[in-house]
C-alpha cells in the first residue's frame, strides 16, 4: 500500500503537464478559473486539440480512439487539467452516447456516429427527462408509433442541457404498447435535431442562464436504423449509462481547485481590519471542507483502484456522485460568504469575454450568488442525490 | 408576560397581507423587478397612504410608533410577499438615522416626506474592504471652513440609484477602524463629483455602487455630532438586521408551505412525495427551523424594545439563530422540490435567493455568532 | 406584546427566591448541581417541605391541593427551582397518574390515592413499555384476565425508571380478546407493588447505575376496583397523559442552569496555555447552544401563552420535547469535552454523598461521560424524537 | 499508487480476526474488563507469541516492520472487536518513545522485553491542566550530580497501574508550554515517592493518575537527549492517534453492521425498522461516514510512511474527520437501536462509548480540525 507515483506515471505527468502549458488557450482557462463556462466556440476549439493529440477520449476502449490510460493516468490527468483551467469536455457526446454506441450499436452506427464524436464535429444532448417524471425515469411518455422505416416521435423532453447548441439528440422513448411495463417498453433512439417538428425552448435558471431547455417532439420522423440495439430495451442501455456516468461525477480535481483559489482569495479579503483567512470560524469551515475532499479523493482512488482490478464500478458510485456534489455546493456557498456584500450584485455582462466596463467587486465575487444558485441542481439531476441514497439502501445495506 | 399583537399591530398585519394577496402577487413582482425602476411609484404612494412608511417613528415624529415589535410586523408581511419596494432602505437604515440623529430641521425636511412617501433616501456605510466591521471607514470627509470634502467610495448601497439623497459614513477624523471619527452626513445624490454604477441584486432589490471625488457639502449637512457617529450606525445596522430577520421568517414561512403542498401534488414511482418518510422528516426538521426562528425574532424585538443595553446581543442571537434557519429553510425548499426549483419559473427559488442574501447583510452568521459569543 | 414581569409577578419571584433560600437542603441542592441524582430520602423530605408549602402540584386543580399559578407564574418557579439546584418532583405520581386519576378516576379512587401522592407518602412507578415493543405502545402483551372480583395480571413491563423505591405502578394492561384491535383492548389498572407475583430485575444502563428495571407480573391478583374508568379504554387515558407528560420536557431551565455552569468551568479550564473559554471553535460551539436553547425558551412561552388563552397542549409539544432533547445532549457533549482526558476515568464512587478520598479530575468532570451516555435515553423514551417527529408530520403538516 | 495489503498484512489481519471470533466475544471480553487487572495476561502471551507486539518496529530492532500501514491493519481489527488489553499503552505509545529515542541499551533492557510480552509500559505525558498542548509541561525534573529528582502530577496514564516502567514528561528546563526544556525520562514504577490512584475508564481501558514526590533517577535513565523531548512526543501522540483513529474506524464498521441487521430483525408498528425509509437514509449516511473515515485514514497512514515532513498535517486530517464520523455513527447506532442501545447488556454500546473516548484522546476533533487549518 503506498501513495506514490511510479517513474513512469511522473513522465506521463510531466507530458500532459508540458501539453497543457502549450496548447491551453490563455482566454479559455481563464474563464474556467473564474468558474465560469467557456463559449461553445472555445469549448469546440479546445476539444479539437484534445483530439489531436489523441486524449479526447480516456474513456474509449483503445479500438475506437481511447487512450488506454489506467486508473492512475487518468487521475494525473483530471488533476493537472483542473490545475491549469482546461475546459471538462462536454459529457454528452463523449461520454454518454458514445459507450452506448461502441457497446450495443451495430457497426454502421459506430461508423456514422463515433468519429463525429471523437472530433467533435458534432455536439449532442440528452433526451432522457420529462415534465413531471423527476428522477423517475422509467415512467416516461415520449412515444414512438413505428410507420414504415421510421418512427414517429411526439412528447417534450425537459432539463436538456445545452439543447440550444445541439446537432444530435439521444433519447429514451416508449415503444411498448400501454400493458407493458414501463422499463420493457423504452426504447433509445438517436434524433437529428434539425428533423422537421423538433422545437428547442429555453428555460431559465435561477442564475438567469438558459442552461437547460425543454424540447418538444411534434410528429418527428426518426430512421428505425437510429434506434440502439433491441426495440423495449432501452432501460437496459439507459442504466448502464446511468453507472457510467456516475463514476467521475465526484469531481474532485474540480473541487481541489476551486478549494484552493477560495484560500487564496480569503487571504486577501478584508475583514474588520484583519483578513478573512485568519477568522477563525471561517478557518473552521474551509478546513472542514477541505478534510471531507480529501477524504472523498480517497473514496473515489479505492474505487478506481477496485474497478482497475476488474470489478465493475458499483453502487459506490453513488456515494461518490453525492458527497461529491456536496462538496461542489460547499465551496459554492464559501464563494458567496466570502464575496460579503459584493456577492449581492448581479452583474452577469461583466463575466462575458470582450466586457470591458467597471468592475463590481472583487474576483470570484461577481459570480459567486449565480454559481452558487445555478448549482443546487447538482444535488438533483443525474440521479437526485436521495435516488443515490436509495441506491446505497438497497443495493449496499440490503435494506 | 404578553406574546399577543395590539390592535393596531393586527390591523396592520391584515392590511399589508390583503395588499398583498390582491396587488403583489408572484407575476405582479416579476413585472416590477423587471421593470426600470425596479420598483413601483404606485405602490410607494399606497404604502404612504396606508401609513406604513411612519411605523418605524416616534409618535412624536409624527410616526405610528416606533417599536421594533411593530417593525418586525411589517416586514415578516413583507417577507412573505418577497416586496422588492425600498423600504429597508428608505424606512428603516436612513429612517432610523434620522429618527436618532436628525435635528429638529432635518426632520422637517427629510424624515416628514420620508414619511410621505415624497422622498428617496439611501444609506451608504459598506466600504469593499469594510466586511461587517461598521467602524472600518475609509471614505473621508474632510471639514473646512464650513465645508465638507467627500472622498471615497460606497459599496453596495440600497437604493443608491434612486435615491434623492444619500446618508453617507466618512471618517472626519483617525485611523480606518478606530471608532472614534467617524461621521454621517446628508448629501444631495446629484452633487457635483458623485458617480455611480447601478445594478440589480440577485434578490431583485436594486442597489448601487458609488463614488465621490471632491463632493462639497456645508457643515449643517452633518447628521449628529461630528466624529460621533459610529453608535448611530450600529443601532441603524441592528435594526436593518432585525427587519431582515422579520422579513426572512415570513419568506421561510411560504416556502415552507409551498414545499409541503407541492410535495402532497408531486407524484414520483407512482406515489406523491409527501408519502415519502425520508422527505416528511426533512420537512418536520423544517417547520422546526421557522418555528424556532420566529421564537427567537419575537425574542430580540422584544429585547430591542426594552432599551437597557442587551439589544446587541439579543440581535446577534437572532441573526444567527435565523441565518441558520435561512439557510436550512432555503436549501431544502429547492433539494425538495427537485429540478423545478433550480428554475426561474417558480416562486419558491426567489424566495430561496432572497433567503440567501439576507444571511449576508448586516453580518453573516457567523459574525453575529462571534459577537454573540463575545457579549 | 412585551417580556417584562408585572408588579405581581415580581412579588412572587421574591417569594419563591425565599422560600428556595430558607427551605432547600444544601446537600440536595449541591448533588442537583452536579447532575446527579439524589438520593430517595433526599428526594422525598424536599418533596414533602414543598408540600407543606403548598407547591407540589402546580399542574392540579385547585380543588385537588394545586396552587393555581398561571403560565408567567410557573415559569418562574421553574426558572428560580433551577437556579437555585431543587430536584424536580418525581414526575410518575404527581404528574403523571394523578392527572389520569383526577380527570379519569371515580372519586374513592380520588379520596384513596391523591392524598398520598401530594403528601410524597408513595412512590409511583410506570408500565407502559414492553420488550420488543419500543415506541409502539399500543402493541403491548401484558394481560390482565378479570377472575371475580380481581383481574389476573401476566406479562412483563420494562424501561420502569425507579422502579426499585416504587410502592405502586400504573399499568397499561390487555383486557380484550384477542380478535379486537389493540387499541380499544387496553385498560388502565393502579397495582400495589407489593402484591404477590410481582419481582423486579434491574436493568443496567450505559452508566453503569440499575436506572431502570423490567417488572414481572406471575397470576397477579389486582382487584376491579384499582382499574381506571372503563374496561378497554385504557388508550384514551394513556394518550392523555402522554400528552401532558411532553409538556415541560423541553427542560429548559435545567439546560440554562447548566449551560451556565459550563461556561464558568470553561474560564477555569485549561487550553493550551490559554483557558477553553477563549478557544474560538469552543466558543462557537457555546453559543450556538445557547442560541438554540434561548430559541426554544421563546418557543415554550408562545406554546404557555397559548394554553394560559385556553388552546389544548397541541403537537406543538412534540417540537419542544424533540429540540429539548437535542439541548440536553448537546449540553452532555460540551461536558465531555470540557473535561478533556479527565472525561474518561470512571469513579463513581466519588459522586456518593460520604466519599472523602482523592478526587480524580476537575469538578463537573467525573460524571461527565457516565451523565452524557446516559441521557441518551432522552431522544428515545418518553415517544422516541421519531415518533415526535411522525406527529409533527401529520398533526401540523397534514403529511 | 497501489491500495492492496500485502500478503503479510493480509496474514497478519486473518489472524487477529480469527482470535476476535474465536477468543474474544463480548462476554470473554466483559469478564477481563471486570477481572482484577483488566486485560488477560493469557492473551498478552498470544499476543506476544503471534508476533503481534512487534508490527510497529522496525526489523532492525527486531519488529515486524514497522510502518504505519502495519499499525492501521492491527489496529483496526482490535477496534472491531473492542479489544481492551494495553496494546496502545504499550506497544503504540510507550514503544514508539522507545523505538525513536532510546539508544541500543535501553532497546535491549526495554523494547526487546516490550516485543516478548515480559515487559509492562506507560507513557505519562498528559497533565491535569495540559489538556492537548503537549509541551505544557509542569512535571519537574531537576537534573543534578548525575541524577534527575522528578516532582510533580500525571493524568490518566493509560496502563498507569500495571505498569513495570513509566516513560515520564518532565520539564528540565525552561517555563510551561515552552517547547525546548522537555526531556523523557524512564522511571521504575515502584521507585519510592510514586503514588497513584487507579480506576478503569468509561471504555474498559485502565488508567491511573499518578503523583511523583522527589522521586530520584540516574541520568542515563534520560530517554534522547536532554531538554530536547518535545518532537518525540509529538511523533509518539500523533503515531498513536492514528492508532486510535484506526480502531475507531473497526468499531464503526461494527456498529454499522450490528445497527443495519438489528433494523432487519426488530419490529415496530408491525412492519421492521428496516422498512422505514427516514431510518434508512440516515443509515446511508452512517455507511458513508464509515467510507469516508476508512479513506482518510488510509490516507494519512500512506502519508505517515512517507517521512517527508506532510505526516502531522495528514493526521490531523485523519483524526477530526474520524472524530465526526465517531460521534455520528455512535450516536445514530444508539438511537437507531432504541431503548435497548442505552443498556449495559447489548454490545453496541460499549462500541458507542469507545467511539466517544477516542474523539477526546490524543487531540479532540476541534483540535485536530484547528492545527490542520493552521499547517
Amino acid at each position: 500500500m503506498n501513495i506514490d507515483f511510479s517513474e513512469q506515471e511522473l513522465a506521463f505527468q510531466a507530458e500532459v503537464r508540458a501539453f497543457l502549458q502549450a496548447e491551453l488557450p490563455a482566454q479559455t482557462s481563464e474563464k474556467v478559473k473564474q468558474g465560469l463556462r467557456p463559449s461553445k466556440e472555445q469549448t469546440v476549439a479546445w476539444q479539437k486539440i484534445l483530439h489531436k493529440k489523441g486524449w479526447m477520449a480516456p474513456n474509449w476502449p483503445v479500438e475506437y480512439g481511447g487512450t488506454g490510460w489506467n486508473s492512475t493516468q487518468r487521475f494525473i490527468w483530471e488533476t493537472e487539467r483542473t490545475a491549469f483551467g482546461a475546459p471538462e469536455v462536454v459529457a454528452f457526446g463523449v461520454k454518454m452516447v458514445a459507450p452506448v454506441i461502441y457497446t450495443y450499436g451495430n457497426e454502421e452506427q459506430k461508423q456514422r456516429f463515433l468519429p463525429d464524436i471523437i472530433q467533435s464535429n458534432v455536439w449532442w444532448c440528452q433526451g432522457y427527462s420529462e415534465p413531471n417524471a423527476g428522477s423517475d425515469l422509467a415512467s416516461l411518455r415520449t412515444a414512438a408509433v413505428q410507420d414504415g422505416d421510421d418512427y414517429v416521435v411526439n412528447g417534450t423532453k425537459t432539463w436538456t442541457t445545452l439543447g440550444q447548441y445541439a446537432d444530435w439528440i439521444f433519447c429514451l422513448v416508449r415503444t411498448g404498447g400501454p400493458d407493458m411495463k414501463n422499463q420493457e417498453a423504452i426504447s433509445f433512439l438517436l434524433i437529428d435535431m434539425k428533423t422537421p417538428g423538433i422545437t428547442v425552448s429555453p428555460i431559465y435558471l435561477l442564475d438567469g442562464t438558459p442552461e437547460v431547455n425543454e424540447v418538444h417532439f411534434d410528429n418527428v420522423r426518426v430512421p428505425v436504423t437510429n434506434r440502439i440495439g433491441e426495440e423495449n430495451k432501452g432501460w437496459t442501455y439507459a442504466k448502464y449509462l446511468l453507472t457510467h456516468e456516475r463514476t467521475g461525477t465526484a469531481r474532485v480535481a474540480g473541487s481541489k481547485q476551486r478549494l484552493t483559489a477560495l484560500k487564496a482569495k480569503a487571504a486577501n479579503t478584508g475583514d474588520g481590519g484583519q483578513v478573512l483567512s485568519e477568522n477563525p470560524a471561517w478557518q473552521q469551515k474551509v478546513a472542514e471542507v477541505e478534510i471531507e475532499l480529501l477524504a472523498l479523493e480517497y473514496t473515489e482512488l479505492r474505487t478506481l483502484a477496485a474497478v482497475s482490478t476488474g470489478k465493475a464500478p458499483g453502487p459506490e458510485s453513488s456515494m461518490l456522485k453525492l458527497i461529491g456534489t456536496e462538496v461542489q455546493q460547499a465551496i459554492d456557498e464559501l464563494n458567496v460568504e466570502m464575496a460579503g456584500y459584493y456577492g449581492l450584485p448581479f452583474v452577469p455582462e461583466q463575466l462575458d469575454d470582450d466586457y470591458d466596463g467597471l468592475m463590481i467587486g472583487p474576483e470570484l465575487a461577481a459570480n459567486s450568488a449565480p454559481a452558487y444558485f445555478n448549482n443546487r441542481k447538482a444535488t438533483i439531476y443525474g440521479g437526485s442525490n436521495e435516488i443515490q441514497t436509495n441506491i446505497i439502501c438497497k443495493a449496499i445495506l440490503g435494506l | 408576560m404578553d406574546f399577543s399583537y395590539s390592535e393596531e399591530q393586527q390591523m396592520l398585519r391584515d392590511s399589508i397581507g390583503k395588499f398583498i394577496s390582491q396587488d403583489y402577487d408572484f407575476d405582479s413582482r416579476r413585472a416590477i423587478v423587471d421593470s426600470d425602476t425596479g420598483y413601483s411609484m404606485e405602490h410607494w404612494k399606497t404604502f404612504a397612504e396606508l401609513g406604513w412608511l411612519t411605523v418605524p417613528f416616534k409618535e412624536t415624529d409624527g410616526g405610528f410608533g416606533g417599536s421594533a415589535v411593530d417593525l418586525m410586523v411589517v416586514m415578516e408581511e413583507f417577507g412573505k410577499g418577497l416586496l422588492v419596494e425600498p423600504f429597508l432602505a428608505n424606512t428603516v437604515l436612513a429612517g432610523t438615522g434620522l429618527s436618532e440623529a436628525a435635528n429638529e430641521q432635518q426632520k422637517q425636511t427629510l424624515l416628514q416626506p420620508l414619511m410621505e412617501g415624497n422622498l428617496q433616501l439611501a444609506f451608504a456605510f459598506a466600504e469593499p474592504q469594510s466586511r461587517y466591521q461598521l467602524a472600518d471607514v475609509q471614505c473621508s470627509g474632510q471639514i473646512e471652513d464650513n465645508q465638507i470634502v467627500i472622498n471615497g467610495h460606497k459599496a453596495v448601497v440600497l437604493n443608491g440609484e434612486a435615491a434623492d439623497k444619500l446618508l453617507v459614513s466618512v471618517r472626519t477624523s483617525g485611523q480606518t477602524t478606530e471608532r472614534h471619527g467617524i461621521s454621517l452626513i446628508v448629501v444631495d445624490a446629484d452633487s457635483a463629483g458623485i458617480s455611480h454604477r447601478a445594478y440589480t441584486n440577485v434578490d431583485g432589490h436594486r442597489a448601487a455602487d458609488i463614488w465621490f471625488d471632491q463632493v462639497t457639502v456645508p457643515v449643517s449637512n452633518l447628521l449628529g455630532e461630528a466624529d460621533k457617529a459610529i453608535e448611530i450606525i450600529e443601532m441603524v445596522i441592528d435594526r436593518a438586521a432585525l427587519a431582515v430577520c422579520a422579513e426572512a421568517v415570513g419568506a421561510m414561512q411560504i416556502s415552507l408551505e409551498r414545499t409541503v403542498e407541492y410535495t402532497k401534488i408531486r407524484k414520483q414511482f407512482g406515489v406523491t412525495l409527501a408519502s415519502f418518510q425520508a422527505l416528511q422528516h426533512r420537512m418536520a426538521r423544517m417547520f422546526m427551523e421557522v418555528e424556532q426562528a420566529r421564537s427567537i425574532l419575537l425574542m430580540a424585538a422584544m429585547e430591542m424594545d426594552r432599551l437597557d443595553g442587551r439589544a446587541p446581543r439579543a440581535l446577534s442571537a437572532a441573526k444567527s439563530r435565523i441565518g441558520k434557519a435561512a439557510r436550512k429553510v432555503g436549501q431544502e425548499s429547492i433539494q425538495i422540490h427537485g429540478g423545478v426549483g433550480v428554475t426561474d419559473e417558480l416562486d419558491v427559488g426567489h424566495y430561496f435567493k432572497r433567503l440567501t442574501t439576507i444571511q449576508y447583510q448586516f453580518g453573516s452568521t457567523d459574525f453575529h455568532t462571534a459577537r454573540f459569543a463575545g457579549s
